[in-house]
């Protein structure tokens, strides 16, 4: 029997991986922003089940506008990326330290 | 049109009339050249001055509307007019600034007006989702603005950690209202006020979600150890844009806190305290001592405002009305330094020179005593120094920290902060002690002058009537 | 029976694609992996009755958002082998971390249930229920300011991708309808006075 | 009208100095001198004005002029306390001002930084003025801290002078300590009595007498003695009393005007002033009125020892002025407050005299201090001798001039006192009628009179400063002269400061040496039966024995004492102690305040190298800002995996 604890777990591994992917991830920018995305998900996940336990719309709402937040948010980070990429000449993580102390 | 939505478009008239200008200069400005790009930048004035005077004109009392995601109250209409004020202040300032490095354009005013437009809506929710909505409102514009100075690699790169590390804060902040939801079944912060003092506030589910949505706030005020972001950006993006992120904003974030924490999760107040004390002290520590290392002024000033951060929690978390008093006290006077900080900056800033180094204030005493003696004021003020408002803002707090009985905060607090004082006084000594660097160019216009002269003055004098604003501020609050 | 099998297929591959994702070396197969996530995801909705949700995570991501990263990957140029270098040393402290947190999360939600009296199974819904016709009667109406908001942050993504990324290159050569219009014969016609040709 | 009189008096030079200060490029050297001058001075007329109707029987006025904020039921307010004390204090504050400020034009004639100067002092004009109109604690506190500002901000004047910032510096530190017991006494009142109120607050004195203490284990003292105590010892760091005096000689690092104004006749001054004013809680604990005494009296003797070895005339004059604050303060210790005051009023004028006249010959010699290298400068510089020794003469206390009047009654007061160690100070005090009379002339005849040892090129280009140096120094002399024949009766023997200095009955030397008082003539011939008039002509023939009649035997005397002179030389070690045991102590306990003050303060650098408190622990903590992305998203994490681990062992 699927229960709603199964759905909260796999939400909780999902977000967790997302974030040690993060911070894991000392290369490529653009799987930051992947992870981002994992980790909304994950997110997602959570309402959707909630929402559909407690038998009420809201949950399915907010999702609904996280998505479109996070298509906004990819846009922008996106063009960050490009504009970093333009000025670097590169997309390492490691790279993005002239700031530092 | 029903009877309802009437009502609450009516109460969201300021947010229409920022929205439509915000458009207004988006369309405006393709038809501009660069001579007349002036035009935006008087449209875009001209559109705060308008939502002012809307806020000015929103009914007395607490209304409610969108089916409560909306709250109009008067802190609310208090914050926003601050908001309005500060915005229109880094739009006077900045204006050289865009304009000598090509970056005087219509988008730059387009995103900070959408920004303003997310500050509003995060004073005014009613609802984690309308709350939701305003962070990401104002977050977006923010990482715009920060990476907004296309040819310069810092800037790109602090937008970079900035939006990388804001995504991550939203992550959490979202985990935890989901978790909430999950316990509670509503989104409504009048509900989940309800529901936590109902015995909802020490479920371990709801102790679960807050622990996330804290570390979200924490984030958006820049709170330690979920800081790392605020020196980059502080240092790398354009400084007029720096003044903004470091200035208006923080009003949404009180708000995010107060009505999240201290409204909607009234009933764990215990545990949001005890955790807002470990982020607080942590604030207040390493701010104050990594501030002293500094070289970069923009750099030190983000110290800085980590550890103000530090003191505007400490208000926060004594949980009672007078600690919501005095951290809006003192945010509204960090918005007042903090504004004339940077400007003093830009004041010094020219093409090509950015005037964010601690020793291109040297001997500012001598051939610009005016500004100096400005710059001393913002400082001290900074620093907690009688009888500018800064160091009222202190008062209020460590009084009201003092009143819930927790005396060895206060006193870490004190200590920290006279550590803190010597990195002031060492902006101070480099003016008036110190040889100048080279010669001093003016290009500054008459307006920006009077502008921060009066903004530096106004640190004064609300210092000497401290009453005007703290009256203010508990009519806002009744 | 059958939806705790679908169930359990699925998440394993979830949870299978989210590691790809993070252990990646390759941006783009980082990017399938992430669309194989949300396919997934996409399924285990649909278990949970969230159809129109399910529909959407699919049309938006895999087929907008999904496809916006690949292009960017491919845009920019990237010099993939330089990106595989190192990473494994680091693997050890992030399975740490996140092994933790599952930990605190599965022990709040498994082991005490969040402190929460709802019941472990799902209500029953009526049966002419229709999550696309729920979710369409509230979105423009009880929702319709975040409704609003959601489109603002839309129009800041579409002015902030402009703003940052569209640039004049010198050089480069395009089309200025206005100035064709505008153009007139003194500045395009120069009139010349040859002298006739002599002969020498 | 009068209220508004009153606050145009420091409105004027704050006015001056902020026109001045900020507009001092645009106004230009002229337009800076003319409106401090003209702000100075309209203050010295009104402060006139306020005198002359305080004796003609003016109401004292006490009024609250601005209500700050209530907090706690404690009121802190900007008020003024005008009666015949302060008037007193505003007329010489105000002249003196004026007549430095005008000696400046000449003075300060070539430095790049004369605006400011000039913005300066009138800055401090008015924070001593509102010093000496407070009617509350705080506001003494913050005019206090005002005038210690301005001093600090006038000793590093010169900053590109290594010396100058190493005395800003010093006096800065040493008046901390100061401030620290002036700012506990203050608390003990507030505590005490609930208010900051002046009268409020004597008004509640006596009851704060039957409370005691505990300060350390077994020990209990008396609230009032422990109060008085740390009001002292802010005066003490003001008034540059033993152990607390390193800083004033320092300071004439800084430009001489201000040595004339800050360091001997104002600011300096303000610790008696502030005794006197309190002088209804000093009358209530005889161990705080001893320990003034004991230390007054040190002061007055063993600072007027190192005059005698120095060979800095400004240093020489400094130490003058340290003793003479020591004579003022015996007197604040024997109750004799109106002696101090009007010691404090004469010494005003002819200290800020000496010191004028010495910047005088400073210019003339350009810029050089050591009296070695000086002499004969009498033909050259015949107005700076005759008023310099004017106020010698004043100073030494010849018989009619305004010292002799105050110093006289002010050692027959000490003798009449019944205090504990009124013997010791009685000797302190006479013996140094001997060393002031003759290291004051001891200067006089190595500047003035005897060889020419300065080099040829200075010989010829001597000359007599402009009149704007050496008008001040004659209107300096005119009071020098007379002010203490006119002034002595009313002042000292009569009921000038009859219910503004509350002196008890048992105390009351100043009455009992009133009923004896006849007139200035016979005051003068009393002085002939008493041994201080022969002290000081004794001083001044020995000076004039060993160092014009027969130089040869000052050096062998000196060979005889070299052990002496050395500990002289060292002065007394005081500075050595200070830099090697309590900066060490304090360096080994933490590193607190010197190497905080040192490093962050004077050097500016932190970062680089060794440990160095704060320093170094910021640069510790700034490594954790490495720049790295995901070490900022791991500090998050971290952070949000402990709130968690902590909030689910709560639950």
């Amino acid at each position: 029997m699927i229960t709603l604890p199964h759905f909260l777990v796999l939400a909780g591994i999902l977000f967790s991986i997302a974030v040690a992917g993060i911070f894991l991830n000392r290369k490529n920018v653009i799987v930051l922003l992947m992870c981002i995305e994992l980790m909304l998900l994950a997110v997602n996940f959570n309402f959707v089940a909630f929402s559909r336990w407690w038998g009420d719309v809201a949950g399915q709402a907010f999702v609904f506008f996280i998505l479109t937040v996070a298509a906004a948010e990819s846009a922008i980070g996106l063009a960050i990326l490009v504009v970093l990429f333009r000025e670097r000449k590169s997309i390492n993580v490691e790279n993005l330290d002239t700031m530092r102390g | 049109m029903n009877q309802i939505l009437a009502n609450s478009l009516a109460l969201a008239t300021p947010e229409i009339v920022l929205v439509i200008g915000a458009s207004i200069v988006l369309i405006v400005d393709v038809f501009l050249n660069d001579a007349q790009r002036g035009i935006s930048y008087l449209l875009a004035l001209a559109t705060l001055v308008v939502t002012a005077v809307f806020v000015a004109a929103l009914p007395e009392g607490r209304n409610v509307g969108f089916t409560g995601m909306f709250v109009v109250d008067g802190i609310a209409r208090f914050l926003k007019l601050v908001a309005c004020g500060s915005v229109a202040a880094v739009f006077l300032y900045s204006r050289d600034y865009l304009r000598v490095r090509g970056l005087f354009r219509g988008e730059y005013f387009v995103l900070a007006l959408f920004a303003t437009l997310g500050i509003f809506v995060i004073v005014s929710a009613g609802s984690l989702l309308s709350m939701y909505m305003g962070i990401e409102v104002l977050a977006l514009s923010q990482y715009a603005l920060v990476a907004f100075d296309r040819d310069s690699s810092v800037a790109a790169e602090s937008a970079m950690k900035y939006f990388v590390l804001g995504a991550i804060a939203s992550g959490l902040l979202l985990y935890g209202i989901s978790i909430v939801y999950g316990v509670t079944g509503t989104f409504d912060l009048a509900s989940l006020a309800v529901h936590t003092q109902l015995g909802a506030g020490t479920n371990v589910g709801v102790l679960f979600g807050l622990a996330f949505i804290v570390a979200g706030i924490a984030f958006k005020f820049g709170a330690v150890p979920f800081h790392m972001w605020v020196p980059d950006v502080y240092h790398g993006a354009p400084t007029s844009v720096t003044m903004f992120v470091a200035a208006a904003p923080k009003l949404a974030y009180f708000a995010l806190a107060l009505r999240v924490l201290a409204e909607g999760l009234a009933g764990a107040v215990g545990a949001w305290q005890q955790m807002l004390i470990v982020l607080a002290v942590l604030s207040i520590g390493v701010g104050n001592i990594v501030a002293v290392a500094q070289t970069n002024l923009k750099r030190m000033l983000a110290y800085s405002t980590i550890s103000n951060v530090g003191f505007i929690l400490l208000g926060i978390l004594a949980g009672t009305p007078a600690g919501y008093r005095g951290a809006l006290f003192y945010t509204v006077a960090y918005v007042l330094m903090s504004l004339g900080s940077f400007a003093m900056i830009l004041l010094l800033s020219r093409k090509g020179f950015e005037a964010d180094r601690i020793e291109d204030f040297r001997g500012l005493a001598q051939h610009r005593p005016w500004f100096a003696w400005m710059m001393l004021f913002l400082m001290a003020s900074t620093a907690g120094v009688p009888p500018f408002v800064g160091f009222f803002s202190k008062l209020y707090v460590i009084q009201a920290v003092l009143d819930v009985g927790l005396t060895w905060l206060a006193i870490v607090a004190v200590l920290f902060s006279v550590v803190g004082a010597f990195y002031y006084l060492r902006v101070i000594k480099a003016m008036f002690f110190e040889a100048p660097a080279g010669e001093s160019v003016d290009e500054s216009s008459v307006s920006f002058k009077f502008l921060l002269s009066l903004n530096a003055l106004s640190v004064l004098a609300l210092g000497l009537c401290s009453s005007l604003l703290s009256d203010t501020i508990a009519k806002a609050f009744h | 029976m059958l939806t705790t099998l679908l169930f359990y297929v699925f998440a394993t591959i979830l949870v299978g694609s989210a590691v790809g994702v993070v252990l990646s070396r390759n941006p783009v197969r980082a990017a399938l992996f992430l669309v194989l996530a949300f396919f997934e995801s996409s399924v285990l909705w649909l278990l949970l009755d969230a159809e129109f949700l399910g529909l959407v995570l699919v049309l938006v991501y895999v087929g907008a958002v999904m496809v916006l990263f690949l292009f960017v990957i491919m845009m920019l140029d990237i010099n993939v082998a330089q990106l595989r270098e190192g990473f494994t040393k680091h693997a050890p402290l992030g399975a740490l971390v996140a092994g933790l947190m599952i930990a605190e999360i599965v022990y709040v939600v498994w082991f005490r249930h969040l402190g929460m009296s709802l019941s472990v199974t799902a209500p029953p819904l009526p049966a002419n229920y229709s999550n696309t016709h729920l979710l369409g009667q509230v979105l423009y109406t009880d929702y319709m300011l975040p409704f609003e908001l959601a489109a603002i942050v839309l129009l800041i993504a579409i002015v902030a991708a402009i703003a940052l990324t569209m640039r004049h290159r010198v050089g480069f050569k395009k089309q200025d309808v206005s100035a064709q219009v505008a153009r007139r014969r003194e500045e395009a016609v120069r009139i010349v006075k040859v002298d006739a040709e002599k002969t020498s | 009208m009068m209220q508004n009189l009153y606050l145009a008096i420091p409105l004027a030079p704050l006015l001056a100095a902020i026109l001045a200060g900020l507009f001092g490029r645009l106004i230009g050297r002229v337009g800076a001198h003319s409106v401090t001058i003209l702000g100075v001075g309209a203050a010295f007329v009104m402060s006139l004005l306020v005198l002359k109707d305080q004796l003609d029987g003016g109401a004292t006025y006490n009024a609250p002029v601005y209500t700050w904020l209530v907090s706690d039921g404690l009121t802190m307010q900007i008020g003024f306390l005008v009666d015949h004390l302060t008037a007193l204090m505003m007329v010489v504050v105000t002249f003196v001002s004026l007549m430095v400020h005008i000696y400046t034009i000449g003075y300060m004639h070539d430095d790049p930084g004369y605006q400011r100067f000039f913005s300066y002092i009138s800055l401090f004009t008015f924070a001593m003025l509102m010093l000496v109109m407070s009617n509350n604690f705080l506001q003494l506190f913050f005019g206090w801290e005002a005038v210690g500002l301005v001093s600090y901000l006038l000793i590093g004047f010169w900053f590109t002078k290594p010396s100058a910032i190493f005395a800003n510096m010093k006096a800065f530190l040493v008046n901390r300590v100061g401030d620290f017991g002036f700012l506990l006494g203050i608390a003990g009142v507030v505590y005490y009595t609930g208010s900051l109120d002046y009268v409020a607050a004597f008004k509640a004195a006596p009851s704060i007498a039957q409370h005691s203490m505990t300060i350390l284990d077994g020990n209990t003292w008396n609230a009032i003695t422990v109060i008085c105590i740390c009001l002292f010892i802010g005066a003490m760091g003001k008034s540059a009393q033993v152990p607390l005096h390193v800083w004033l000689p320092d300071s004439m690092e800084g430009p001489t005007p201000i040595s004339a104004l800050i360091h001997a006749a104002t600011m300096v001054t303000a610790g008696i002033f502030m005794v006197a004013r309190m002088s209804p809680l000093f009358e209530l604990s005889e161990a705080a009125l001893g320990f003034v005494m004991l230390i007054g009296a040190t002061t007055a003797l063993f600072m007027g020892f190192l005059g005698i070895v120095n060979n800095d005339i400004k240093r020489v004059v400094a130490y003058s002025t340290l003793s003479q604050l020591g004579y003022m303060t015996v007197a604040l210790g024997a109750s004799a407050y109106g002696a101090g005051i009007f010691h404090l009023m004469t010494h005003a004028f002819f200290k800020a005299l000496l010191f004028l006249g010495a910047g005088s010959v400073i210019i003339a010699m350009h810029h050089e201090q050591d009296m070695r290298r000086m002499g004969g400068l009498r033909k050259y510089l015949p107005i700076t001798y005759w008023t310099s020794l004017i106020g010698a003469l004043a100073l030494i206390g010849f018989p009619g001039f305004s010292g002799f009047f105050s110093k006289d009654a002010l050692i027959d007061a000490v003798g009449l006192s019944h205090a504990p160690g009124a013997a010791y100070a009685q000797f302190c005090v006479t013996a140094g009628v001997y060393i002031t009379a003759f290291y004051t002339f001891r200067m006089i005849f190595m500047t003035f009179h005897g060889q020419e040892r300065m080099d040829h090129h200075t010989r010829e280009h001597l000359h007599e400063s402009p009149w704007v140096v050496t008008l001040p120094l004659i209107l300096l002399a005119i009071p020098s002269v007379f002010v203490g024949w006119f002034t002595v009766g009313p002042v000292l023997f009569g009921h000038y400061f009859d219910g503004v200095i509350f002196v008890a009955e048992r105390h009351n030397v100043l009455g009992e040496l009133g009923h004896e008082y006849t007139g200035q003539v016979g005051f003068i011939i009393e002085a002939f039966h008493g041994p201080a008039l022969y002290l000081a002509a004794a001083g001044v023939v020995s000076a004039w024995y060993l160092y014009l009649k027969n130089p040869a035997l000052t050096d062998r005397i000196a060979a005889v004492c070299a052990p002496l002179i050395k500990v002289l030389d060292n002065k007394y070690w005081f500075d050595w102690f200070n830099e090697n045991v309590l900066a060490g102590g304090a360096r080994a306990l933490g590193r607190l305040f010197w190497k905080v003050g040192d490093e962050i303060v004077i050097d500016g650098v932190l970062v680089n190298g060794s440990a160095r408190s704060v320093g170094w622990l910021a640069a510790v903590v700034r490594h954790v800002q490495s720049g790295y992305l995901y070490h900022y998203a791991f500090a998050m994490i971290i952070g949000l995996a402990a709130m968690l681990a902590w909030l689910l062992a709560r639950a």
